[in-house]
C-alpha cells in the first residue's frame, strides 16, 4: 500500500529537481519558472499527503492558497519576462548579466 | 466565526486595502496626471492606517481563530513600516518623473505591499506567513521593474522574482513539512509538538524555513540577489527594498524563531549566529570593493542584517527588543541614506550613481555632504551617531545572553565595515572636487533628509522611548 | 477520505484513449510505408509558406497581447478555485461566508476595472 | 558651585560655537572659536578654583546626573585627576586655535567647528562618569580627528586617517564587548560604582585585555602605535597639539580609570606585560626617533617614548609611579605641543618639515630658538620643567616595583637627551645652508602668544609641582588603596631598620617599604594586604 | 456489469470489474467516433441546405458513408513531417488533443447511474480536461514551426483560454444551485421547476447563463462565428496547416467530439440532461439516454444553424466579448445568485 512517505519521496524529488533546475538551468529564463512551479508542485504534494495522513484539511487548504499565489507569481513573473524581453531581445539565462554581482 | 473584535484588530489591513483599492480606482479614472496626488494620498492612507493602530490592533491579541496577531511587536514593526513606505513614497515622482515613468500605480503597490508586510508581522500562522509574504513579494517584484525602460531595471526586477520565488518555495517547502510532522500550522501548535522533541522532519522543516526567510532578509548565504536588485531597480524602490521589507522579513523570522520554534531555540540559535556573522563578515569585505553607491547599500543591508540578527540570535526579550530597536534606527539611517543618493544628479539632472562622483561634494553641496557623512558614520557605527546604540544594544543583548564570543566576533567585523563607509566620507571630504551636482533636490527630500540627519545625531534622546515601545514589543512574543 | 477507487475507471479509460489516439497517428505510418505510400522530397517536407521560401523565423513575431491574455486568464482562472469550494459549502457558511467571498469577487472585479481601463482588455 | 551644571556647561560652549562656526564665514568663525575656547578656559580656572583638593571632601565633585538615555546617564562628576587632564584640554585650545589662524585657509568655519567638537568630546571623557556615556565621548572623537587629519592634512593624509580611524576603533570596540560584560555583572553603569566593584579574578584576566585593547592604541604603546607617526606627519599643526596633548592622554586616563581600579588583580598580573612593552617601545622608538628626517615624526616617536614612561609607571601600581605617570602625562601634554607648534611655526613659512633643510635657526629666529630650547629641555627633562617632575616620580615607582625596568627606562631618558637635542642642533645650530630657511622671521606677536603660556607653564610645573600635584593626591591615594591587595613585590625593596630574623620572607618585606612625603599619609591597612592576592 | 462477470463467468472480483470497465469504455468511445463521423456529416448537409446546396450524396445512399470515405482516404495517406518540424511534439500534439476529448466523457451521465465514474468533482473534472486541450492546439502550433500554425496555435489558445475564465463562472451559478459538482446531482436538481418543467434554463436566473454558456461553447471549441483559428483567409487551415493523414484527422475528430460533449454539457447543465424537459411521469418511461441524445442533435443543429448563418467575428471582437462581456456578466451573475440563494435558501444557517 502507499504510504505516507512514499509521497514524501516524491515530492523531495521534485523539488530538488526544482531547485537543481533553477541552478543548473543555463538556457531559459521559462525554464527556471517551470522549475519553481516544480517546486510549488512539489509543495502541493507534501501538503496534501500530510493532509490526508492527519485527517486535517488545513493541508488541502494551503494547498489552495499556495495554488492561487503560485498563479499570481507565475503571472508576475511572465510580465516581468516579457518587459525583460522586450529591452534585450532574449530570455537566455547567460544574458542576465547587465549588473555582475 | 468571524467576530468584531477581530476585525477591528485588522484595522490598518483594512485601512490600507480600502485606501489601496479606492486609489487604483482613481489612478486608473484619472491616469498618470494624478499621480502627485494619489502619492500624497497613498502618504494620507498610511498616516490613517498608523492611526488605527492605536487600541485594539496592538493589543487586542490573537484575532480570526490564531491565524492573525495584533500585539506591540506588530504594532511597532507596522509604525515602521509604514514610516519607511510613506517616505519611500513621498522621495519618488521626482525621480520618476525624470525617468518617463511617472506612473500612479507606484504609490499604490507600496501601500499593497504593506498590507502584506503587515499582515507578516502580524502572522501566527503558517498560512498568514505565507500570504503575507506573497503578498508583500508580489507587490515588491513588480516595484523592482517599475521603470519597464530601462533594461537595468527589468533585470533587476527577473532576478528579483526568481530568487524571491525558489525562496517562497524553499519556505513552503520548510512549512509544509513543519506542519507535516507537527501537525498544525499555529505558531503555538508547533511550538507544542516542538516542546515534545524535535523531529528530524520538524529539524528540516525548520532549516527550510529559515532559508526562505534568511532570502527575505538577504542573509548570508542566501544574499546573492541583494546587490544586482539594489543597484537595478529605481532608486526609491531600493530605499523601500533596504527599508520596510527588512522590517517586515525581520519581524516575522522573530516570530517564527521565538513563537513557533521557542523550544527548539538551540537548533535554530546556531543558524541564526553562523547566518548573523556571516552577512556582517561578508556584507563588509564585498562593500570594500563596490563602485555603485546603491550596490554599496547593498552590502550594507547584509551587514547591517548580520548585525540586528544577533539580537535574534540572543533569543531573549532584550534580543529581541534590541533587534527591532536596531531595525527602527537602520530604517532611519538607510532611508537617510538613499535621500542623499537621490540628490546625486549631473548637471543635466540625470541620476548619478557611482561613488566617484561624489569628489569634494563637501565644496559643491555642503549640507548634503554632512548628511551623507552623518549617515555613513552611523551605518559604520561610530559614536555620538545613533547607528551606534544599535549595534550597542544588539550586542548588550549577545552579551547579557552569554554569546560572548559572538559579540566580540561581530563588534570586531564591524570596524572592517566601517573601512567602506569612510571610503565614502573620504571621498566626499577628502578628495578633491569633481563634476557639479544639480541643485538640490525638492524641498520636502531636504526636509526629511534633515530629519532623518537630526535623528542619527539627536537619537539618544529617544533612548527612553525607544527603549520601552521595543520592550513591549518583545514582550508580547515571550 | 474520498475513494479514489472512483478515478480507477478514469485512469483505465485514460489508458484506452492513450492506446486509441496513438495507434490512430502510427498505424498510418506504417501502413504508409507498407503500401508506398510513404515518398517524402524536399519540397514536401518544408513549411508551407504560400510557395515561397519562409521570409523569416516563424517564431519571431509574437504579439504581446498573448501573453497579457495568458497572465489575466491565470489570474481570473484561479481565483475562481476559492469560488468552487465555495460555492458547494454555501449552506454551511453562511452570511459572512458569503459576505467574504463577495469582497473577494468585489475586489476581483476591481483588479478587472482596472485591467480594462489601462487597456489590456483592448486589442487594438 | 553648588548644583550649577559647569561640567555641561563647559561642554555646552564649544558645542554652542562648533554649530556657529558651521554656517558662518572664516574670519568670523576663528574669532568665534576663539572666544568659546577662552570661555572654557575661563570656566576652567574657575572650576580648579572651586575644586576642594583638601581630600578631605567628597571624591567626585561637580557630579551631574540625568537620566535622559535610557540605558546609560547623562552622568558627569571629576576628581583630580580629571580636573588635570581637563585643565590641559582647555588651556591648550585656545592655543590650537591660534595656531590655525592663518595656517588653515580653506574650509575654515568647518575646522574651527571639528576642533570645538573635539573639545567638547575631550571635556566629555574625562568628566563621563557613566561608562557609557565614556565610550560614547572616547569613540566620537574618531569623527572630527578623521576630518581634521583627511581634510586639512598633509600629502598622505588619506592613509594616515584611515589608519588612526580604524585602529583606535578596532581597540575600542573590544573594550565595549567588556563594558557591556560588566555593566550586565554590575548591575550599574556607573564608573564610581564599578571602580569600587570587585570583579571575578577570572574574568578580570578578559576585561583587562579588552580594555588594554583600547587604551594601548590610544596610548599608543608599541606595537600598535604605528599610526601615531602618520597621523600625526599628515595632520595639521594643531591636530598633532592637540592629538599628543590631549588625546593621547585618554589612553592614560583609561588605565587610571578603569583598568587599574576595575581590574586590580589582573593589572597585577598583566603588569609585567606592561613593562615588557614599554621597555621595547622607550628603547626602540627612541633609536627610531633618532634617525628621523622629519621633525614631526620625530616628535611623534619621542611621544611613544614618552607614554611608555607613563605606562611603566601607572603599572609599578603604587603612588609614585602613577602621580610621576599623571606627571608625565601632563608635562608632555604641555611639552609636545609646544614642540608642535614650534614646528608648526617654521613649517608655516618654509612648508616643509625635512631637518636637514633647517639649520642656524638661532641666528635669524633668536626668539623661536629660546623657546625652542626650553621645550627641547623640557623634553629631555632637565630639572626645573614639567617633564623631569613626572619622569622622576614615575621611575621611582618603577624602581620600586623592578629594578630591571627602571634601568631600561632610564636610558629612553638618555636617548631621549640624544634625540632632541640632535634635532635642535640640526635645526638651530650650525651653518645657515639653505637661504630661505635663513631669511625665515623670528616669531609674530600671535606666536608668542601661543607659546609663551605653555612656556610658563611648563616652568611653573617644573619648579612648584604641587600646585598640580595637589589635586590628584587624594584620588591617587584611593586608586592605590584599591591596587594594594593585588600589587606583587617589587625586587628593589630599600631595607631600611633592625635586620629580621632569619626566614623572613619577602613578603613580609613589602610592608616596610619607606614612606616619602608624597606617598605619606596612607592607610598601613593598604599596605598590610600584597600577600591575599597570591 | 460486474455481476454478470462474476457470476456467468466466476471471474474474480477484480478481473471483473475490470473487464466490465473496459466494456464500458469502448461503449462509450467507439459509439463516440462513430457519432462523430455521422455528426460530421450531418454538419455537412445542414450547411448545405442553408446554403441551397446538396452537400455530401455521392458516397452511400444520402452520402451517408462519406465520412467513412473520408476516414479511410486519410488513413492511407502518406504521413509528412515537416523537416523543421520537432517530430515529437508534432507527433504528441495531435494525440493529447483527442485523448482529452474522449477523456471528457468518462463523467457523463447518460441515464440515472449510467456513468463511468460517478465522481463527486465530476463538473471540475470536465473542466480540467477540456483546458487539457488547448496543449495539443499549442504544441501543434510550437512543433509545425512554421507560420501559419503559430499564428493559429496562439490564436487559439488565447481564444480558448478567455472563455473558459467565463465558463468558469458561469458554471459556478449553475454549481451554487446545484450544491453539488456531481454531474447527476446537477441533472436530478433541475427537477420540477415550477412543479413541471425540468431544466434550469427554465429558471430566469439562470436562463442568461444558459445563453452565454452556449456562446461560450461555440467560441470554447472554435466554432463559427468564433473560427478565427482556422480562418482560411488569414491562416491557411490554422494549427493543422501542417498535419496530413491520420493525424490530421484526429484534429478533426477531437474537435467534433468536443462540440459534442459541448453541446452535451449545455444539456446537462441548463435544459435537464437526461431527465426529459417535462416533469410527467409518463415521459420518464422514454430511457434517459434517448433525451440526452435528442437535446445533443438539437444542440449541434443550433450550433450548425449558427455556422451557417452568422458570419465571422473579428478576433477583438471575439476577445473583447469574452473579457468584457461574458466575464463581468458571470461575475456579476456570482453575486446575483448565490445572493438569492441565500435569501431564500440557506439564509437561516448561521
Amino acid at each position: 500500500m502507499i504510504g505516507l512517505q512514499h509521497y514524501l519521496v516524491v515530492s523531495a524529488i521534485l523539488f530538488v529537481m526544482g531547485v537543481l533546475g533553477i541552478f543548473i538551468n543555463r538556457k531559459n529564463v521559462i525554464i527556471i519558472l517551470m522549475a519553481i512551479e516544480l517546486i510549488l508542485l512539489a509543495v502541493n504534494i507534501n501538503l496534501v499527503a500530510f493532509s490526508a495522513f492527519l485527517g486535517d484539511l488545513v493541508g488541502q487548504v494551503f494547498a489552495m492558497f499556495v495554488l492561487t499565489v503560485a498563479a499570481g507569481e507565475a503571472a508576475i513573473g511572465l510580465a516581468i519576462l516579457v518587459i525583460y524581453f522586450r529591452g534585450r531581445g532574449t530570455i537566455a539565462v547567460d544574458d542576465v548579466n547587465r549588473m555582475k554581482g | 466565526m468571524i467576530e468584531t473584535a477581530s476585525l477591528l484588530m485588522v484595522m490598518p489591513e483594512l485601512v490600507l486595502t480600502a485606501g489601496g483599492l479606492v486609489l487604483l480606482m482613481v489612478a486608473a479614472y484619472a491616469g498618470d496626471r494624478t499621480t502627485p496626488a494619489v502619492s500624497w494620498a497613498s502618504v494620507g492612507v498610511l498616516i490613517a492606517a498608523a492611526l488605527s493602530l492605536n487600541g485594539l490592533p496592538t493589543t487586542g491579541g490573537s484575532a480570526f481563530d490564531g491565524l492573525y496577531q495584533a500585539d506591540a511587536f506588530a504594532g511597532f514593526a507596522k509604525v515602521l513600516i509604514y514610516l519607511a513606505a510613506a517616505v519611500s513614497i513621498i522621495v519618488a515622482p521626482r525621480f520618476f518623473a525624470q525617468g518617463g515613468a511617472l506612473r500612479a500605480e507606484y504609490p499604490i503597490l507600496i501601500l499593497f505591499a504593506c498590507i502584506g508586510m503587515g499582515m507578516m508581522v502580524s502572522s501566527s500562522d503558517l498560512l498568514t506567513l505565507y500570504v503575507g509574504l506573497e503578498m508583500n513579494s508580489l507587490a515588491a517584484y513588480v516595484l523592482a521593474s517599475f521603470m519597464r525602460q530601462d533594461e537595468r531595471s527589468s533585470e533587476a526586477g527577473l532576478k528579483y522574482f526568481v530568487l524571491g520565488a525558489l525562496a517562497s518555495g524553499i519556505l513552503l517547502y520548510g512549512i509544509s513539512l513543519l506542519y507535516g510532522f507537527s501537525g498544525t500550522t499555529s505558531f503555538g501548535g508547533i511550538a507544542a509538538a516542538l516542546g515534545d522533541g524535535v523531529s528530524n522532519g520538524e529539524l528540516f522543516g525548520m532549516v527550510f524555513v529559515l532559508s526562505g526567510l534568511a532570502f527575505k532578509i538577504s542573509a548570508v548565504p542566501f544574499h546573492m540577489w541583494t546587490p544586482d536588485v539594489y543597484e537595478g531597480a529605481p532608486t526609491p524602490v531600493t530605499a523601500f527594498f533596504a527599508s520596510a521589507p527588512k522590517v517586515a522579513a525581520l519581524g516575522l523570522t522573530i516570530r517564527v524563531a521565538i513563537e513557533a520554534m521557542g523550544p527548539a531555540g538551540m537548533a535554530w540559535q546556531q543558524i541564526v549566529i553562523f547566518v548573523a556573522l556571516a552577512s556582517i563578515l561578508l556584507g563588509a569585505v564585498a562593500a570594500i570593493g563596490q563602485t555603485n553607491i546603491k550596490r554599496l547599500l547593498a552590502y550594507s543591508s547584509i551587514n547591517n542584517i548580520g548585525f540586528a540578527l544577533v539580537g535574534l540570535a540572543a533569543g531573549t526579550p532584550a534580543g529581541v527588543a534590541a533587534t527591532m530597536s536596531y531595525l527602527a534606527i537602520y530604517i532611519v539611517m538607510t532611508l537617510g541614506s538613499f535621500l542623499c543618493v537621490l540628490q546625486m544628479r549631473d548637471k543635466d539632472g540625470n541620476p548619478v550613481e557611482t561613488i566617484a562622483s561624489l569628489s569634494g561634494l563637501s565644496q559643491s553641496r555642503k549640507g548634503l555632504a554632512a548628511c551623507f557623512a552623518i549617515f555613513m558614520f552611523s551605518l559604520a557605527g561610530i559614536p555620538p551617531l545613533f547607528g551606534f546604540w544599535a549595534k550597542f544594544l544588539v550586542f548588550d543583548a549577545a552579551v547579557a545572553a552569554g554569546l560572548t564570543g559572538l559579540a566580540v566576533f561581530g563588534i570586531a567585523a564591524s570596524v572592517i565595515g566601517a573601512f567602506y563607509y569612510l571610503k565614502i566620507i573620504k571621498t566626499i571630504y577628502f578628495d578633491e572636487p569633481a563634476a557639479e551636482y544639480a541643485p538640490g533636490g525638492s524641498k520636502v527630500e531636504g526636509v526629511i533628509m534633515t530629519a532623518c540627519a537630526a535623528v542619527v545625531v539627536l537619537g539618544y534622546l529617544l533612548n527612553p522611548f525607544l527603549d520601552s515601545v521595543s520592550a513591549a514589543a518583545a514582550a508580547s512574543l515571550f | 477520505m474520498v475513494d479514489l477507487a472512483q478515478y480507477l475507471p478514469i485512469l483505465l479509460f485514460l489508458a484506452v484513449a492513450l492506446g486509441l489516439s496513438s495507434a490512430f497517428v502510427f498505424l498510418p505510418m506504417a501502413v504508409g510505408r507498407l503500401t508506398g505510400a510513404h515518398k517524402p522530397d524536399v519540397a514536401k517536407l518544408s513549411e508551407y509558406e504560400c510557395g515561397f521560401p519562409a521570409f523569416e523565423e516563424p517564431r519571431s513575431q509574437f504579439d504581446v497581447r498573448f501573453y497579457l491574455v495568458a497572465i489575466l486568464f491565470i489570474i481570473f482562472d484561479l481565483e475562481a478555485a476559492f469560488l468552487f469550494p465555495w460555492a458547494v459549502s454555501l449552506d454551511q457558511i453562511g452570511w459572512a461566508g458569503w459576505a467574504t467571498m463577495m469582497i473577494f469577487i468585489f475586489e476581483l472585479v476591481l483588479g478587472l476595472v482596472y485591467a480594462w481601463k489601462k487597456g489590456a482588455l483592448d486589442w487594438e | 558651585m553648588g548644583g550649577f551644571p559647569i561640567l555641561s556647561l563647559m561642554m555646552a560652549v564649544p558645542m554652542a560655537g562648533a554649530i556657529a562656526c558651521l554656517f558662518s564665514g572664516a574670519q568670523t568663525a576663528r574669532w568665534i572659536a576663539l572666544a568659546a575656547t577662552l570661555a572654557d578656559l575661563v570656566l576652567g580656572i574657575i572650576l580648579w578654583i572651586n575644586f576642594d583638593q583638601s581630600g578631605s571632601g567628597a571624591q567626585w565633585q561637580f557630579t551631574e546626573y540625568a537620566p535622559i538615555f535610557g540605558r546609560f546617564a547623562w552622568a558627569l562628576g571629576i576628581d583630580g585627576i580629571a580636573l588635570m587632564l581637563i585643565a590641559l584640554t582647555v588651556f591648550l585650545m585656545p592655543i590650537c586655535i591660534g595656531a590655525s589662524w592663518v595656517a588653515i585657509d580653506k574650509r575654515v568655519g568647518e575646522y574651527m567647528a571639528a576642533f570645538l567638537l573635539m573639545e567638547v568630546l575631550m571635556i566629555g571623557v574625562f568628566t563621563a562618569q557613566d561608562i557609557y556615556l565614556f565610550y560614547v565621548m572616547f569613540e566620537a572623537g574618531l569623527i572630527p580627528m578623521y576630518l581634521i587629519i583627511g581634510i586639512w592634512g598633509g600629502a598622505d593624509r588619506i592613509y594616515a586617517s584611515y589608519k588612526f580611524f580604524l585602529y583606535t576603533l578596532l581597540g575600542s570596540v573590544l573594550m565595549l564587548i567588556a563594558m557591556m560584560w560588566m555593566v550586565h555583572e554590575a548591575g550599574t553603569t556607573s564608573i564610581p560604582v564599578l571602580m569600587e566593584y570587585d570583579f571575578p579574578v577570572h574574568a578580570q584576566t578578559w576585561l583587562w585585555l579588552a580594555f588594554f585593547a583600547s587604551f594601548a592604541v590610544k596610548m599608543p604603546m608599541w606595537p600598535v602605535h604605528t599610526w601615531l607617526p602618520d597621523a600625526h606627519v599628515q595632520a595639521p599643526t594643531a591636530g598633532s597639539v592637540i592629538l599628543a596633548g590631549v588625546l593621547l592622554k585618554m589612553g592614560g586616563y583609561g588605565f587610571i580609570r578603569f583598568s587599574m581600579p576595575m581590574f586590580p588583580e589582573a593589572s597585577a598580573q598583566f603588569a609585567p606585560l606592561v613593562f615588557g612593552l614599554s621597555m621595547v617601545a622607550v628603547v626602540y622608538t627612541s633609536l627610531v626617533a633618532l634617525v628621523q628626517n622629519d621633525m614631526k615624526k620625530l616628535i611623534a616617536y619621542s611621544s611613544v617614548a614618552h607614554m611608555a614612561i607613563v605606562t611603566v609607571g601607572l603599572f609599578a601600581l603604587n603612588t609614585h609611579g602613577i602621580e610621576g605617570a599623571m606627571m608625565v602625562m601632563l608635562g608632555h601634554g604641555l611639552v609636545s605641543g609646544a614642540l608642535f607648534l614650534c614646528v608648526g611655526v617654521i613649517y608655516d613659512r618654509l612648508h616643509t618639515r625635512e631637518i636637514s633643510r633647517y639649520g642656524g635657526l638661532s641666528i635669524n629666529m633668536p626668539k623661536y630658538a629660546v623657546l625652542f630650547l626650553l621645550f627641547t629641555m623640557a623634553s629631555v627633562g632637565l630639572p626645573g620643567t614639567s617633564n623631569f617632575v613626572g619622569e622622576f616620580l614615575a621611575l621611582m615607582g618603577v624602581y620600586k616595583a623592578s629594578s630591571w625596568v627602571a634601568l631600561v627606562s632610564t636610558t629612553g631618558i638618555i636617548l631621549g637627551a640624544a634625540y632632541m637635542l640632535y634635532l635642535y642642533r640640526r635645526v638651530c645650530y650650525g651653518d645657515q645652508v639653505n637661504a630661505d630657511a635663513a631669511a625665515m622671521e623670528d616669531l609674530s606677536g600671535r606666536e608668542m602668544w601661543l607659546l609663551a603660556p605653555i612656556a610658563a607653564a611648563v616652568l611653573w610645573m617644573g619648579v612648584y609641582p604641587e600646585s598640580f600635584l595637589a589635586p590628584m593626591r587624594a584620588d591617587i591615594q584611593t586608586l592605590e588603596a584599591r591596587l594594594a591587595r593585588a600589587v606583587p613585590p617589587g625586587d628593589a625593596q630599600i631595607k631600611m631598620g633592625a635586620p629580621k630574623p632569619a626566614g623572613h620572607d619577602a613578603h613580609g618585606a613589602a610592608t616596610h617599604e619607606p614612606s616619602t612625603p608624597e606617598s605619606g599619609g596612607h592607610e598601613p591597612a593598604a599596605h598590610a594586604a600584597p600577600g591575599e592576592a597570591h | 456489469m460486474t455481476a454478470f462477470f462474476q457470476s456467468t463467468l466466476g471471474a474474480p472480483y477484480a478481473l471483473a470489474w475490470f473487464l466490465s470497465t473496459i466494456i464500458g469504455i469502448l461503449v462509450i468511445a467507439l459509439p463516440l467516433m462513430l457519432a462523430v463521423a455521422m455528426i460530421i456529416y450531418a454538419d455537412r448537409k445542414i450547411w448545405a441546405a442553408m446554403a441551397l446546396r446538396r452537400g455530401p450524396n455521392v458516397v452511400g445512399p444520402f452520402g451517408l458513408l462519406q465520412s467513412f470515405a473520408d476516414g479511410a482516404k486519410v488513413f492511407l495517406q502518406e504521413t509528412i513531417i515537416p523537416t523543421a518540424a520537432n517530430r515529437v511534439l508534432f507527433l504528441i500534439a495531435p494525440i493529447i488533443t483527442f485523448t482529452a476529448a474522449l477523456m471528457a466523457w468518462a463523467v457523463v451521465p447518460f441515464d440515472v447511474g449510467v456513468v463511468l465514474a460517478n465522481i463527486n468533482v465530476g463538473l471540475l473534472y470536465i473542466l480540467a480536461i477540456s483546458s487539457l486541450g488547448v496543449y495539443g492546439v499549442v504544441l501543434a502550433g510550437w512543433a509545425s514551426n512554421s507560420k501559419y500554425p503559430f499564428y493559429s496555435a496562439i490564436r487559439a489558445s488565447a481564444q480558448m483560454i478567455s472563455y473558459e475564465v467565463s465558463i468558469g463562472f458561469i458554471l459556478i451559478s449553475v454549481v451554487l444551485w446545484a450544491g453539488s459538482f456531481n454531474l447527476t446531482t446537477i441533472v436530478e436538481s433541475q427537477k420540477g421547476y415550477y412543479g413541471f418543467i425540468n431544466g434550469n434554463g427554465f429558471n430566469p436566473l439562470l436562463f442568461p447563463m444558459a445563453i452565454m454558456f452556449l456562446i461560450s461553447a461555440l467560441a470554447e471549441t472554435a466554432r463559427a462565428p468564433f473560427d478565427l483559428t482556422e480562418a482560411e483567409s488569414e491562416l491557411v487551415a490554422g494549427y493543422q496547416t501542417e498535419y496530413s493523414s491520420m493525424a490530421f484527422a484526429l484534429y478533426w475528430l477531437g474537435e467534433y467530439a468536443n462540440v459534442i460533449l459541448m453541446c452535451a454539457l449545455n444539456a446537462i447543465l441548463f435544459w435537464g440532461g437526461y431527465l426529459p424537459p417535462i416533469d410527467w411521469a409518463p415521459l420518464y418511461y422514454v430511457p434517459g439516454i434517448i433525451w440526452l441524445f435528442a437535446k445533443i442533435l438539437f444542440f449541434f443543429f443550433v450550433f450548425s444553424w449558427v455556422k451557417a448563418t452568422v458570419p465571422r467575428y473579428r478576433y477583438d471582437q471575439l476577445m473583447r466579448l469574452g473579457w468584457k462581456i461574458f466575464l463581468p456578466v458571470s461575475l456579476f451573475w456570482v453575486f446575483l445568485v448565490s445572493g438569492f440563494l441565500m435569501l431564500t435558501r440557506y439564509g437561516g444557517a448561521q
